[in-house]
């Protein structure tokens, strides 16, 4: 027995407006005492859901229905509200996706955890602050009585992340539930949070993480269930899994990881024959730079945060930026695409002067450089189609009759049919959207193209289709690219040289094998160290 | 932490100090964009003679250029004096501070009461628990804000008044002549404001961190109450500047509907008579009154919402 | 239609002494000072803390009330008065002679009452303390009408004392005191007054019920604006007394037993549209005739006042000692009489909407009604006549309801047709002469006829009150008759609606507002 | 408005059946409501353009013989004071109303617009000017304001739109402001500047269309607002001259016969309420429908 959850045939279906979503469709999912037990897939495929089914807390339009519901040897599915409350917190504590809006924000931390103290009666009202204290201790919450006193927004993510984690142990339960609790971090908060819940799970807690990042979840867990479209399409031992995966859909996941040894293939099996090796590089003239920026230093007040930063980028050739969050990399896109004057420095384009003019001396060039945003969703008009977006990039000589054409054939090239051309962007897959972002951009046969973030906010195999549409295009246009991602492994994956930024600096640049490989600088060394690597001979 | 820093709130005074000057002026220029003039105004339907009329412009310096007589205006203003009503003859803060009472004394039992009924209102209706109820006072919310509150008052009057006589039907001295007035003033605020909270705590039950609160086993009411209730308020306290016009721009219909004295009184009468001066006055009055109601909103939103503590 | 009836004694029983009223007025007097006294609807609430020299009895004769007797010298230029004895205005100063001086002086006093002064005191020269008994008034001019303003309000005696010390003299209030037989002691404004009986009060004048003390220890006027506010207060029992009450609320009074009502009508000119003569298209004696023949007033004051209007046929209202009832049904209503005075006149044809149109203008006359003045439905009753005038006649009339200041625009631009007014003067002669003397006050209809104003200064002369009958009773022939520059309508009443335990509920005789508070009394 | 709830007392997790009825009749009862709305606003476009279609009779001729009748088969709404019918003067008086209401609402939403834009598009010191004088305007109660301006020009119905326009303007100016400086700071206003656009026709291109996205909603339900305004301003006196059958001036006419001929002013106030109360509803559920698509 033992098993803390136990879930056969589990089905959970929703009532919307525009007819019902099969959300999950029975899936069987045991997490035995001191266990940990990861559920990957993507986007959609029903993780969260399951997850919240658990406590109880599926939502008002749910209709659930499963063979077996058991949570810590009860039978669950007949609960009624005021049993649900028993469970919540005290069997089983929940971790949310989003630290950033998973606290009440008009709140302090520490009344969020007492909360749970009170309302399960965990310890007496005058030992509250002290056990608050002693739990954000726990989560290594440095300052534990301060930061109690301290609202969320005073917290960084990773410190709000801590928060809530010790928030859902304080009704000490048997079971953690952890919804994507790394996904909005950096990579080295990241890899503190995963120290933090394996300390726990040593600890004797039972885990049930939920991850769409097989790295992530290979660190820890003892066995993981692969999701997909509601079903659960393998499980198995984390080890077995990595090493072997039998289900194809497992396997095309894992190939989509990019990463050092990913570099020069393909990624993704539906843009061209699976693990192929991709179009040649463009040649990179050195000598012939497109982009050469030096001195660049952006100020706001008295917080500098771009300081001295310099580079160039030779015709052809693919720069990467990595650094972590806030460390200036936007910022540096935004000046080099001319829409934010530096303090001081100066960026030339195309041997142009392109900072400290007017805008009318740079609107000739302007169509040598695109950029590509990380929300392709928001660079677009709202009220526009996709054939607007588009079209409105063309060069403005082409003929009206023309104009469906040639956007047609940009949708072509990045692998999207005609048939889209009335959407609104706002009914396309997020790939899907990205995808028009760079028909859009490269409708102009740009030079250089800025890609900040191109990839962060997509699944891994939607990635891997947009890395591999880059790389394509690259070859065929031979166009430069100054690509921003503060995931190594994209930047390894597809950058001939890397810049690494920290606090607004650059700390270290060079080609991304040196870098990557023989990092000189600590910060470039404790980025990598934290990387979780699919490391498929073992546990770490 | 915690405490707005000073140099915002002095911005803000300072913003408030242009608007009142830019309301008094408005004002003064419209009035004296009106037709007829002073003189017209201050004889009335009475008899009028040119000795009359010069005898006037005397009293009054209406003999003066306008821009010497704006100046005075606002040097006097500056140092509190509001000048004599043209109409009763009497300084102006006088009138004014005889009528303030009476209408303070509505506006406070309307706004309470009418904030209360939304806080209720939005509480117990929010959500889908009840829905029947929900619906039922959503309807009734609609309606409330929908009908001239005068209708309401008129109803509200003959029906309890005239022909039940539960209430007296007038009169300000009287607790009990209270309390009709306050109900037609309250009704329209606590249908629109039990609209925004609802909405609010709709919206707020719709956060993770609401689904954060609730995985750790509390109850609906508590969640309500200690969560989603405190993020309903936020955009309800913006509504105070509004909840300030209808209650003063409320109290001259309700006080003429109930035969209330009141600053509606005289504002009206001031209105319709061309009262300059009090007119004056009463923008000036409701326009500083509006900048510290706002103010006063800012501050709570401050004491509210941690967030906005950042400078 | 209903003639004024007189109030019947009232209650049960006999006056008793003690209790105190509540009584529901109409408008809240914008000033307490009788000097600055305008709003004819106030002036129930003077008499009770003020008293003037003398007073009218019902015949609409002159009577003694803090003057016992007046002699006026035979050339009409001095009047003498005597004082009556023993009697002190409410903080204890004694009425004499040197008072009603202080009171003419402050009259005359630049600023003060600008209105008085420049009217009923234009002639005066000035005021001579003969003994502490005996004033005389000296006039520049003989003018008989300054015995009226001895009877008016703003003739009122103000304690000497008030007059100089007062904080707001010009808007009065508790330090502004008289002699009445009340005393006001609270002021609530927008809401009510109230006044507490004076005990030392022995000097009623001759036209009152009794003598002594007041009968009752105070009265509350409460302002309640709405009719409606003001009948439910009543009936649901909150007030005892209503004044202002409109024609269609008087069944709901009649059919209630606890409650009677009384009427009574004002003194004063006749409430009436009046022509503007100085432009087209009533310069046309035709068109002013017609117009007043498409008017059938009897069908639009029963619509309007239900029944309890009273028709008036001449400027002067039928209350008036000066009424000449030869006008009586000698004009108006006859359809067909105004088309065909129209058609003479020119206006011949008609446009799509049905108005008669002359050299491509329509026949449009306009009406300014000011809003603050606006009461007794004269409103509703504008529109009514303007239906009328369109459905009889095809005449459009333009009503607008407008602030005082774009009234008064209207009538400086002299961009109106029609204008009208009704006075409630106790001398219907001292409205006449505003109305219709070329240098008139509020001659707005901007006549200006040598005939005219020969009978008005003939009128003001004669201290006879059979001549002056005589002379006014010719001057409505011209005005009314035979120029037509006048649609009188209704004879302006006051109506008082009260519970059946008031008793004394009296008008002013010759007046015909309602009388103060003192005969006032609660029967059981 | 309905909400629907991430996670509400989970002990509904398990029903089935009965509640997936309950979010149907839901679902329902709201069409049945825009159906109400959308029904009524026909019948009163109708009475705007056509009044004769719904009410053949003059609704100016006074009939002093029959005055306040109550309703019943020749006069369903009964007459008024004068004798007037009720239901003529509420068809006709329709056109009135509205015509107000969409006139002042026009005049507040392309003041709004333009002045929001302006406020939006402008650096500090300017954007400063307009929204202090714009918070200036707000300050006046909306009443006060109005009754201000029309004491000054004198009443009437030009007077009536341009007031009701006046303190309705803030509201949309601030609006637009507020998303154009938003939308100025947009993703894809920042990708147009990259493709080259002019200024002239970034903000006729992009930021004027997205920076008016809620106006017509708002308009929607501030013509209701503004048939309110238009009521209480007649009601005290400031609105239309008689004997226009404007409906607020109806109300204001007929309190004084409440107590006696309840249907003078409760039948107008009916027509007031329902074509507030219809256009909230319409307005609200195209507002859902937007937010529906953004989200
Ligand atoms: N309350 C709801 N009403 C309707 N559909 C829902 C609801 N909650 C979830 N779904 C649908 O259920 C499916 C699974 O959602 P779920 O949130 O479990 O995905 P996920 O695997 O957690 O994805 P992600 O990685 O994006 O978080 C999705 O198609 C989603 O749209
Ligand atoms: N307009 C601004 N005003 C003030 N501070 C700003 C502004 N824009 C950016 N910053 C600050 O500059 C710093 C760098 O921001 P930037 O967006 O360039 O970081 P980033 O490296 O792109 O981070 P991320 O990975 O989160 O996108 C951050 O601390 C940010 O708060
Ligand atoms: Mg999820
Ligand atoms: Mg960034």
């Amino acid at each position: 027995m033992g098993d803390l959850v136990s879930v056969e045939d589990l089905h959970v279906t929703f009532d919307t407006p525009t007819g019902e979503v099969a959300a999950v469709r029975g899936i069987d999912l045991t997490v035995a005492a001191g266990e940990c037990v990861a559920i990957v897939g993507e986007s959609g495929s029903g993780k969260s859901v399951t997850a919240r089914t658990l406590v109880g807390l599926a939502g008002r339009d749910a209709r659930i229905r499963a063979a077996r519901l058991e949570l810590a040897g009860t039978d669950v599915r007949a609960h009624r509200p005021r049993d649900w409350r028993q469970v919540r917190g005290r069997v089983a504590g929940l971790v949310l996706q989003d630290a950033l809006v998973s606290l009440d924000p008009l709140r302090t931390v520490g009344a969020e955890i007492a909360e749970v103290l009170a309302t399960h009666e965990i310890v007496r009202r005058s030992e509250r602050a002290g056990r608050v204290g002693h739990l954000l201790d726990l989560v290594h919450v440095p300052e534990p009585q301060r930061r109690a006193r301290q609202h969320p927004h005073q917290l960084s993510g990773g410190l709000r992340q801590r928060a809530l984690i010790a928030s859902a142990l304080a009704g000490e339960p048997a079971l953690l539930i952890a919804d994507e609790p790394t996904t909005a971090l950096d990579v080295t908060v990241q890899a503190q949070i995963l120290a933090l819940l394996a300390e726990r799970r040593a600890a004797g807690l039972s885990l049930l993480l939920i991850s769409h990042d097989l790295a992530v979840v290979a660190q820890i867990a003892d066995r993981v269930l692969v999701m997909r479209d509601g079903r659960v399409v393998e499980q198995g031992p984390t080890e077995r899994l990595l090493r072997a995966p039998e289900h194809p859909y497992t396997r095309q996941l894992l190939d989509a990881v990019p990463s050092a040894s990913s570099r020069g293939r393909r990624l993704s099996a539906t843009t061209g024959p699976a693990r192929t090796a991709l179009p040649a590089r463009p040649e990179v003239r050195r000598g012939d730079t497109v982009l050469t920026a030096t001195g660049l230093t952006k100020r706001y007040g008295d917080h500098t945060v771009v300081r001295d930063v310099g580079f160039t980028i030779g015709r052809g050739e693919t720069l990467g930026l990595v650094g972590e969050s806030g460390s200036g990399k936007s910022t540096v896109a935004r000046i080099v695409a001319g829409l934010l004057e530096p303090d001081e420095g100066t960026v030339a384009f195309e041997r142009t002067p392109w900072t400290s003019v007017a805008e009318r001396t740079r609107r000739p060039l302007r169509r040598q450089l695109q950029v590509i945003s990380q929300d392709p969703l928001g660079s677009f008009d709202p009220r526009w189609n996709v054939q607007r977006v588009i079209a409105e990039n063309l060069d403005p000589d082409i003929s009206r009759a023309d104009r469906t054409d040639h956007v047609v054939e940009l949708l072509h090239r990045v692998g999207l049919d005609r048939n889209l051309l009335g959407r609104h962007p706002r009914a396309l897959s997020g790939g899907q959207r990205q995808r028009v972002a760079i028909a859009r951009a490269i409708a102009t046969r740009p030079s250089l193209i800025i890609c900040d973030e191109p990839v962060s906010a997509l699944d891994v195999s939607v990635q891997a289709q947009v890395l591999d549409l880059l790389a394509d295009l690259r070859a065929a246009d031979g166009t430069a690219l100054l690509f921003i991602s503060h995931d190594l492994g994209v930047v390894h994956h597809l950058a001939d040289r890397v810049l690494v930024m920290a606090d607004g600096a650059v700390v270290e640049q060079g080609p991304v094998g040196d870098v990557f490989t023989y990092p000189r600088h600590d910060y470039t060394r404790s980025l990598l160290a934290a990387l979780p690597a699919l490391v498929t001979t073992g546990r770490p | 932490m915690g405490r707005p820093p000073l140099r915002s709130v002095l911005r803000r005074v300072a913003a408030g100090v242009v608007v009142l000057w830019v309301a008094a002026t408005t004002a003064y220029l419209a009035l004296l964009a009106a037709p007829g003039d002073t003189v017209d105004t201050l004889i009335g339907d009475g008899v009028d003679t040119p000795q009359i009329r010069a005898d006037i412009i005397a009293e009054w310096g209406l003999d003066r250029p306008a821009v010497v007589q704006y100046l005075d205006y606002l040097w006097r203003l500056v140092h509190g004096d509001l000048g004599r009503s043209y109409l009763l003859q009497r300084p102006v803060a006088e009138v004014i501070g005889e009528q303030l009472a009476p209408t303070l004394i509505l506006s406070v039992a309307a706004a309470t009461l009418g904030v209360l009924l939304a806080l209720i209102i939005a509480v117990v209706t929010a959500g889908d628990r009840r829905p029947w109820l929900r619906r039922l006072s959503s309807g009734t919310e609609l309606l409330l804000v929908s009908t001239p509150s005068f209708l309401i008052g008129l109803v509200l009057l003959s029906v309890l008044s005239f022909r039940f006589g539960l209430f007296p039907v007038a009169g300000g001295a009287d607790l009990r002549a209270l309390v009709l007035p306050t109900i037609t003033l309250a009704l329209p605020i606590a249908g629109l404001l039990a609209q925004v909270l609802r909405d609010g705590v709709d919206r707020a039950l719709d956060e993770p961190f609401v689904l954060t609160a609730r995985s750790r086993g509390l109850t609906e009411r508590v969640v309500l109450a200690r969560h989603a209730l405190r993020h309903a308020l936020l955009p309800a306290v913006t509504l105070a500047g509004w909840l300030f016009g209808t209650l003063l721009g409320g109290a001259v219909i309700i006080e003429q509907v109930f035969g209330r004295p009141g600053l509606g009184q005289v504002t009206l009468n001031a209105v319709t008579s061309k009262d300059m001066p009090v007119v004056l006055a009463v923008v000036t009055l409701s326009a500083a009154v509006y900048v510290v109601v706002n103010t006063a909103a800012d501050l709570v939103s401050l004491v509210i919402d941690p967030r906005l503590r950042r400078s | 239609s209903t003639t004024a009836t007189t109030a019947p004694a009232g209650a049960a029983g006999q006056p008793r002494s003690g209790g105190t009223l509540t009584w529901a007025i109409e408008t809240e007097p914008l000033t307490l000072n009788p000097h600055q006294y305008a709003q004819a609807k106030a002036r129930l609430l003077v008499w009770n803390s003020f008293e003037s020299l003398l007073t009218y009895d019902d015949q609409g004769a002159l009577v003694p009330w803090l003057a016992t007797g007046w002699q006026a010298s035979a050339d009409g230029l001095t009047y003498t008065l005597t004082l009556r004895d023993g009697v002190t205005f409410t903080d204890g100063t004694p009425f004499d002679a040197e008072a009603v001086k202080a009171n003419f002086d402050k009259l005359r006093e630049q600023g003060y009452a600008p209105g008085v002064a420049a009217v009923q005191l234009r002639n005066l020269k000035g005021v001579e303390v003969v003994d502490p008994r005996t004033v005389r008034l000296v006039l520049t001019a003989p003018d008989v009408l300054i015995l009226d303003f001895l009877a008016s309000p703003q003739g009122a005696q103000v304690s000497p004392k008030s007059l100089r010390e007062a904080a707001n003299l010009k808007a009065g209030g508790l330090d502004v005191v008289g002699t009445g037989p009340f005393i006001l002691d609270r002021y609530v404004p927008g809401q009510e007054l109230h006044y507490k009986r004076n005990p030392a009060y022995d000097w009623a004048p001759p036209t009152a019920d009794h003598t002594g003390p007041a009968h009752l220890d105070g009265i509350t006027y409460r302002f309640l604006k709405e009719s409606a506010v003001r009948i439910g207060a009543l009936t649901s029992g909150q007030v005892q007394l209503v004044e202002g009450v409109p024609a269609t609320d008087v069944p709901l009074i009649d059919g209630n037993p606890q409650l009677r009502l009384i009427r009574e009508l004002n003194s004063g000119s006749a409430f009436s549209y009046y022509f503007n003569v100085s432009r087209p298209p009533f310069d046309d004696l035709r068109v002013r005739q017609a117009f007043r023949e498409a008017v059938d007033v009897p069908t639009l004051l029963t619509s309007v006042y239900r029944d309890t209007a009273t028709r008036a046929w001449s400027l002067v209202s039928p209350a008036s000692p000066f009424y000449d009832k030869r006008l009586e049904a000698s004009y108006g209503g006859d359809a067909a009489k105004a088309n065909s005075l129209l058609d003479q006149a020119g206006w011949t044809q008609r446009d799509a909407e049905g108005y008669r149109v002359k050299d491509g203008s329509r026949l449009t006359v306009r009406l300014f009604q000011s809003a603050p003045f606006v009461r007794d439905r004269r409103d509703v009753l504008a529109q009514a006549v303007q239906a009328a005038v369109k459905q009889s006649a095809g005449i459009d009339l333009k009503v607008s309801l407008v602030d005082q200041g774009t009234a008064q625009e209207a009538f400086d631009n002299n961009s109106y047709e029609v204008f009208e007014n009704s006075r409630a003067d106790t001398d219907a002669g001292a409205a006449l002469n505003l109305l219709l003397h070329s240098g008139g006050g509020i001659n707005r209809i901007q006549v200006n006829d040598p005939g005219i104003d020969k009978l008005l200064e003939q009128g003001q002369a004669s201290a006879d009150l059979a001549e002056r009958a005589r002379i006014y009773a010719e001057l409505q022939q011209l005005v009314v008759a035979e120029q037509a520059l006048v649609l009188p309508l209704y004879a302006p009443a006051d109506q008082i609606a009260a519970s059946t335990t008031v008793g004394g509920v009296r008008f002013e005789p010759t007046a015909g507002v309602p009388a103060s508070a003192y005969d006032l009394w609660i029967g059981k | 408005m309905t909400v629907t709830l991430d996670g509400v007392p989970a002990g509904a997790t398990f029903t089935s059946t009965t509640e997936r009825a309950a979010a149907a009749t839901r679902r329902r009862r709201l069409r049945i409501g825009l159906i109400a709305a959308g029904a009524y606003l026909t019948v009163l476009l109708v009475a705007v353009l056509w009044p004769a279609a719904l009410a053949p009779g003059d609704p100016l001729a006074a009939d002093p013989l029959n005055v306040l009748a109550a309703p019943d088969g020749s006069h369903w709404f009964g007459t008024d004071n004068l004798g007037r019918d009720v239901w003529t003067r509420v068809v006709h008086g329709a056109g009135h109303s509205i015509t107000i209401a969409v006139a002042a609402t026009a005049v507040a939403v392309t003041g709004g617009v333009l002045l929001g834009l302006l406020a939006g598009l402008s650096h500090r010191i300017a954007d400063e000017t307009l929204s202090r004088t714009l918070d200036a305007l707000s300050a006046f109660p909306t009443l006060l304001l109005a009754m201000l301006f029309i004491a000054i020009t004198g009443p009437g119905t030009v007077s009536l739109i341009i007031a009701i326009g006046l303190v309705t303007l803030p509201r949309h100016a601030r609006v637009v402001r507020g998303l154009t400086q938003l939308v100025r700071r947009s993703g894809y206003v920042e990708q147009a500047v990259t493709f080259g656009l002019s200024r002239p026709r970034l903000v006729l291109r992009h930021i004027l269309p997205n920076a008016i996205g809620p106006i017509p909603v708002l308009a929607v339900i501030g013509l209701g607002e503004a048939v309110l305004i238009a009521a209480g301003l007649s009601f005290l006196g400031m609105g239309p001259q008689p004997p226009s059958p404007e409906w607020g001036a109806m109300l204001s006419e007929g309190r004084n016969y409440l107590h006696i001929a309840w249907w003078i002013t409760i039948l107008p106030g009916l027509a007031v309420t329902a074509t507030v109360v219809s256009l909230t509803v319409l307005g609200r559920h195209w507002q859902a429908r937007l937010d529906g698509r953004h989200r």
